[in-house]
């Protein structure tokens, strides 16, 4: 067992744990708070495969994006200073039902994966990415960005029409 | 208001320049924000290399001005008694207690050349309570009673700032006004009083001041001041 | 605009955005708060960062101030008005002096006069460096506040001089005057004014006109003249609106009417007539103005007893009552004196500019971010002692 | 020039090297901070014509901010009986990991650095925005209003000012054409007329839009590391202290150290992107070693920090915000088109 088994180890058991608290803790801030584990081990996994723009990317966009996001609209509500915002689960047995068969279908491609065990040496990926972005996935690439631009008009919009009836 | 402006060197109007056009507009105000940022820069950078306006307190001391009011002093040899004092404190800090001295008795003489009339058995001031207005120091026909600029009279306990500054222990205050409250009950029967044992005078056993106060036992400096 | 039309705040409002009532997150902003200048107490009513009610709570530094004066001889009053406004007690002095001297009928000298003019403007400078400077500090602006205690030092060492204490003076006196003083403390006062006039000039590089600055205040908290008379604000606040209103001028006492100064306004120079950077602005102007009074006024000082009129006692008093109002640098402070021929007065009651100022302070809050109300309650300039009394 | 490679010399395993390194920058990010809090209030004292800590440890009570970190630890740890006490705990650990992870990749010589990310930009962005869950963590467990003021303050001012920040970085980025901090740094040896001149360096590079660059990303900085005039979120006039109103004793200091950690590292990077980091301004200076350069840099940026805080107001949330979206970003973008267009017509 070599420092690289021992990390993937580690950063696998804290992406699992965490990910098992953000599911069954009982206070949604506490869920939240603990997604910015899970993230760090999944970035760490990355990192370690090494896949490091990878990594990078899910950090800046999952903690610095995403999660604020969601802490955010937990204290957005309107009992922010209240500690004991409460989560509720209800109709368990009527979510098991597609939980359990996307689980289901992610443990099968998982055995049934043909996984390289090598390790490839650790590169620079980023011209990579980068010259694949732009040249080979360019379609992609460009419909995506226009998407963004569509929600962010969107949401420009959204937030303009409440100003403007607030002013009348 | 202009012209008192321009006298000062100011400018007579801080007018930024506007313009209609919006984008001009917003390179004039980012023009501003960066060039009065650099204004202010100016000014502190300036200071930089100024002498220091503060001193640094306990080993170099402002001068301060003798007539200052920071602490009451009284010189109780030159008290008269006359409560003077005690009738103006506007907060009723003083506390005197005189009597008259038995028949035969003589207390002296003032440093100032006044005859001593009274035993001033209790003077009593309770620093913490000051106003520290003056006008006990106004009122006073001896000079007996000033401010002193001495402030530095922390204590430990508020009991420690209330000073007696007779000097008289209260064994001898209760006794000279136990005798002059018999000789007076005397004098009402209108029967000529009993000599009384002649009071010894109190120059050569000096009573420490009756509160342990370290700081009031020290030497205060007098109204001119050993102050720097 | 009649006084009917103008919106006085009654009840508590809440928020109300499209048709959601909000919960109101109640925020106490005080009695320990930084920027509330002592011990007052704001309570906020706030959406997020928004403030949609601001209620002041008074009374943390009440003192019994005048109940305490129904117990005390006429002249050792004069202590206590000291500790009315602390900032500002040699106009103190002089409101409650200039009361009792009209209940008294006594004409004190010209040089008398001129001390408590020189003496009164070197305060209301002090005063107002005070203002700048914890003003400065509420926009978030460390250096100037030192720069302005620096340049009130040496105020305070001229009192200290002139009268041995440098916060509560007790000078001015019914008649006269504690102590005079001397050719020296003359030429070291035109001494103070030669170096302190070129400062402002740095007060206004550093903070004035810097555009930071001015973003914060201009257009913030903007009284209009009605509102400001509707509700009693006097001094700065009230000249800043554009009201010339200033008793210096419009009801001259103590010799002011003898003085070439001008009563500064608010003029928008920044954004409206009557925001919190004209509340500053008057409050600089007014500096210059103070120190061209005090040139005048110590210019050619007649040489006199000061202590001449200074009455005995206070055993035959006149019987009857007597109201006086001085500018004191925060606006009109007025003693009103029921006097029953005995030497203590019958009652005293105190009309105290901060109090009638902070009193607009739940219009000038209303719909303002936290931030701009800090800075509103900087600009208004309440001296708690004086609110609480 | 250092060629000083730590490698090389002791032989040793890079893990191990790694180890060393954290260790190193933990001790040096700690000194720092003790150093730079002492030469803050300095400089606060002589801009305003004081004196600043003269007492303790004798000449120009230099062992002043020493004796206040020992009193901050052993002062008792408070924690507000109505808060969160978990997330209360972890918070400044958060804070200070965050900002103390980004030092890894900062060279300190030409191979004087933790690890030569040839992500390493792209990382230290990253790694910066985890500091706001901290943030947001502490303002919220502490349930203290201003504290929650605090942090949703800084949440709000950091994730904006992430953008002008990043896209002024882009421009050395798109010079050089890599995100390693080594590449960067060696790119500014070199370009127009003779090497090893301080004219290489990407601040004069493309003459107004460089330094347009630089002033821009070393005023957003200041938004990153909450100082005036963005230092709303813990606005002493206004919420107190912000989001750390509630914590105490050495909890109280980590903020206080990642908020001193923080003010390095971004000077760091503008003297590593911008200033060309370990290299000396002429070849004939090179005797002097890239460590001191760097340092040197580093804390001439970190004096013109302080002297600004000093000197400004406060802006308000909005106006930050204003001054975020509408000023530093089209200012960023323009700046960024220009650049990339440049770079395109060079390489053909």
């Amino acid at each position: 067992m070599n420092f690289q088994d021992i990390a993937i180890l580690f950063f696998g058991l804290l992406t699992i744990l965490s990910a098992t608290f953000v599911t069954f803790s009982p206070k949604i801030l506490y869920s939240a708070f603990s997604l910015l584990f899970t993230f760090f081990g999944v970035a760490a996994l990355y990192l370690i495969l090494s896949a490091d723009f990878l990594a990078a990317t899910q950090v800046i966009v999952y903690v610095g994006g995403i999660l604020i996001l969601i802490i955010f609209g937990v204290l957005l509500t309107a009992r922010i200073t209240n500690l004991e915002i409460l989560e509720q689960t209800q109709q368990r047995f009527i979510a098991l039902l597609p939980i359990g068969s996307i689980g289901l279908g992610l443990i099968l491609l998982i055995l049934f994966t043909n996984w390289p065990i090598n390790l490839l040496p650790n590169e620079p990926t980023t011209a990579t990415i980068g010259k694949k972005l732009i040249l080979t996935y360019v379609i992609a690439f460009e419909a995506s960005s226009v998407l963004l631009i569509a929600a962010l008009i969107g949401a420009v919009r959204l937030g303009r029409e409440r100003n403007d009836e607030n002013v009348q | 208001m202009a012209e008192m402006r321009t006298a000062l060197g100011m400018p007579i109007t801080h007018q930024t320049k506007t313009s209609k056009n919006p984008i001009i507009q917003w390179i004039l105000d980012v023009w501003e924000g960066f060039y009065t940022v650099l204004v202010g820069m100016g000014v502190t950078w300036r200071h930089f290399f100024r002498k220091p306006f503060t001193v640094q307190y306990p080993h170099e001391k402002l001068n301060i001005p003798k007539q200052a009011r920071q602490r009451v002093h009284v010189d109780i040899d030159l008290c008269g008694g006359c409560l003077q004092c005690d009738k103006i404190c506007p907060a009723g800090i003083i506390k005197i207690v005189t009597a008259k001295p038995v028949a035969g008795e003589d207390l002296g003489v003032r440093p100032n050349g006044k005859r001593r009339a009274l035993h001033i058995a209790e003077f009593t001031i309770d620093h913490s309570k000051c106003l520290y207005c003056g006008l006990c120091e106004t009122v006073c026909n001896d000079d007996a009673i000033y401010m002193i600029p001495d402030f530095q009279y922390t204590t430990r306990s508020l009991e420690q700032l209330v000073v007696n500054y007779s000097r008289y222990s209260p064994e001898e205050r209760d006794r000279v006004v136990a005798a002059a409250a018999a000789e007076k009950a005397a004098k009402q029967a209108s029967k000529p009083a009993v000599p009384q044992t002649k009071v010894s005078d109190p120059q050569p056993n000096i009573p420490s001041p009756s509160v342990d106060s370290d700081v009031f036992n020290e030497k205060c400096p007098g109204p001119d001041g050993e102050f720097k | 605009m009649p006084l009917q039309e103008i919106e006085i705040p009654l009840g508590i409002r809440t928020p109300n955005t499209d048709g959601i009532v909000g919960e109101a997150m109640v925020l106490n902003m005080g009695p320990q708060h930084p920027s509330t200048h002592g011990v007052l107490r704001i309570e906020l009513h706030t959406d997020g960062e928004v403030v949609f009610e601001a209620i002041p709570h008074l009374g943390y530094l009440h003192r019994c101030f005048e109940k305490i004066c129904e117990g005390l001889p006429y002249n050792q009053i004069v202590p206590y008005t000291d500790r009315l406004d602390y900032l500002a007690s040699m106009n103190m002095n002089l409101g409650y002096v200039l009361a009792v001297e009209k209940l008294m009928n006594i004409e004190v000298g010209e040089r008398v006069q001129r001390l408590r003019v020189v003496m009164a403007e070197l305060n209301r400078i002090a005063s107002h460096l005070v203002a700048l400077g914890t003003f400065g500090l509420d926009i978030g602006a460390t250096t100037p506040f030192l720069y302005c205690f620096r340049d009130r030092e040496k105020i305070l060492d001229l009192f200290e001089k002139a009268c041995g204490a440098r916060l509560l003076y007790n000078y001015i006196w019914i008649g006269g005057l504690a102590r005079d003083v001397d050719e020296n403390w003359i030429n070291e006062c035109i001494e103070f004014l030669d170096y302190f006039e070129p400062k402002i000039k740095e007060y206004n590089d550093l903070l004035s006109f810097n555009k930071i600055f001015i973003e914060r205040t201009a257009n913030i908290g903007v009284l209009p003249p009605e509102v400001a008379i509707a509700y009693g604000c006097t001094g700065p606040t009230l000249r800043a609106s554009g009201v010339k209103w200033d008793l210096r001028k419009d009801e001259p006492y103590s010799g002011y009417e003898k003085y070439d100064f001008n009563i500064c306004v608010g003029e928008g120079e920044k954004g409206t007539i009557g925001d919190c950077w004209d509340r500053y602005w008057v409050r600089v102007l007014e500096m210059v103005e103070s120190v061209k009074i005090v040139r005048q006024a110590l210019d050619n000082i007649p040489q006199e007893d000061i202590s001449a009129k200074i009455p005995k006692n206070f055993n035959k008093m006149p019987v009857g009552d007597v109201y006086f109002r001085t500018e004191t640098p925060r606006g009109e402070i007025g003693f009103y004196i029921m006097s029953d021929g005995t030497k203590t007065p019958y009652r005293i009651k105190v009309r105290s500019p901060a109090f009638c100022n902070l009193s607009v302070l739940p219009v000038l809050a209303r719909d303002q971010l936290i931030a701009d109300l800090v800075a509103i309650v900087g600009s208004i300039d309440i001296v708690l002692g004086e609110v609480d009394r | 020039m250092s060629q000083f490679n730590p490698l090389e010399a002791f032989n040793l395993p890079i893990v191990y090297w790694q180890i060393i390194w954290a260790g190193i920058i933990v001790a040096f990010v700690t000194v720092f901070a003790l150093f730079a809090v002492y030469l803050e209030r300095k400089i606060s004292a002589y801009a305003q014509d004081r004196m600043g800590p003269m007492e303790t440890g004798g000449w120009q009570g230099w062992a002043q901010t020493i004796a206040d970190a020992l009193k901050l630890l052993l002062k008792e740890d408070i924690i507000p009986e109505l808060a969160d006490r978990r997330l209360f705990k972890l918070a400044p650990y958060i804070v200070f990991a965050g900002s103390l992870g980004v030092m890894a990749v900062i060279p300190f010589g030409v191979n004087l650095i933790g690890t030569d990310l040839n992500i390493g930009l792209y990382f230290i962005l990253a790694l910066s925005s985890t500091v706001v869950i901290g943030i947001l963590m502490a303002g919220w467990a502490s349930n203290n209003k201003w504290a929650l003021y605090g942090a949703m303050r800084s949440a709000a001012q950091m994730v904006s000012y992430e953008i002008p920040i990043g896209l002024s970085l882009m421009l050395p980025v798109l010079l050089t054409g890599s995100l390693s901090m080594i590449d960067i740094t060696n790119a500014q040896k070199s370009g127009i007329l003779a090497d090893g001149y301080f004219w290489n360096w990407y601040i004069f590079r493309v003459p107004p839009f460089t330094l347009i660059a630089f002033i821009l990303y070393f005023w957003a900085s200041l938004a990153e590391t909450n100082r005036t005039p963005f230092d709303i979120p813990e606005a002493e006039s206004e919420l107190v202290s912000g989001y750390h109103t509630e914590y105490t004793g050495i909890r109280f200091a980590m903020f206080f150290l990642a908020e001193y950690a923080n003010m390095f590292i971004v000077a760091a990077i503008a003297s590593v992107v911008f200033l060309g980091g370990p290299l000396a301004p002429a070849p004939w200076l090179n005797w002097i070693p890239g460590p001191i350069w760097m340092l040197l840099k580093s804390l001439v940026l970190v004096f013109i920090q302080m002297w600004l805080r000093w000197t400004l107001p406060r802006v308000r949330v909005d106006q930050l915000m204003h001054i975020c979206w509408k000023i530093f970003l089209p200012l960023a973008l323009v700046n960024f088109i220009v650049i990339a267009t440049l770079v395109v017509l060079w390489q053909k």
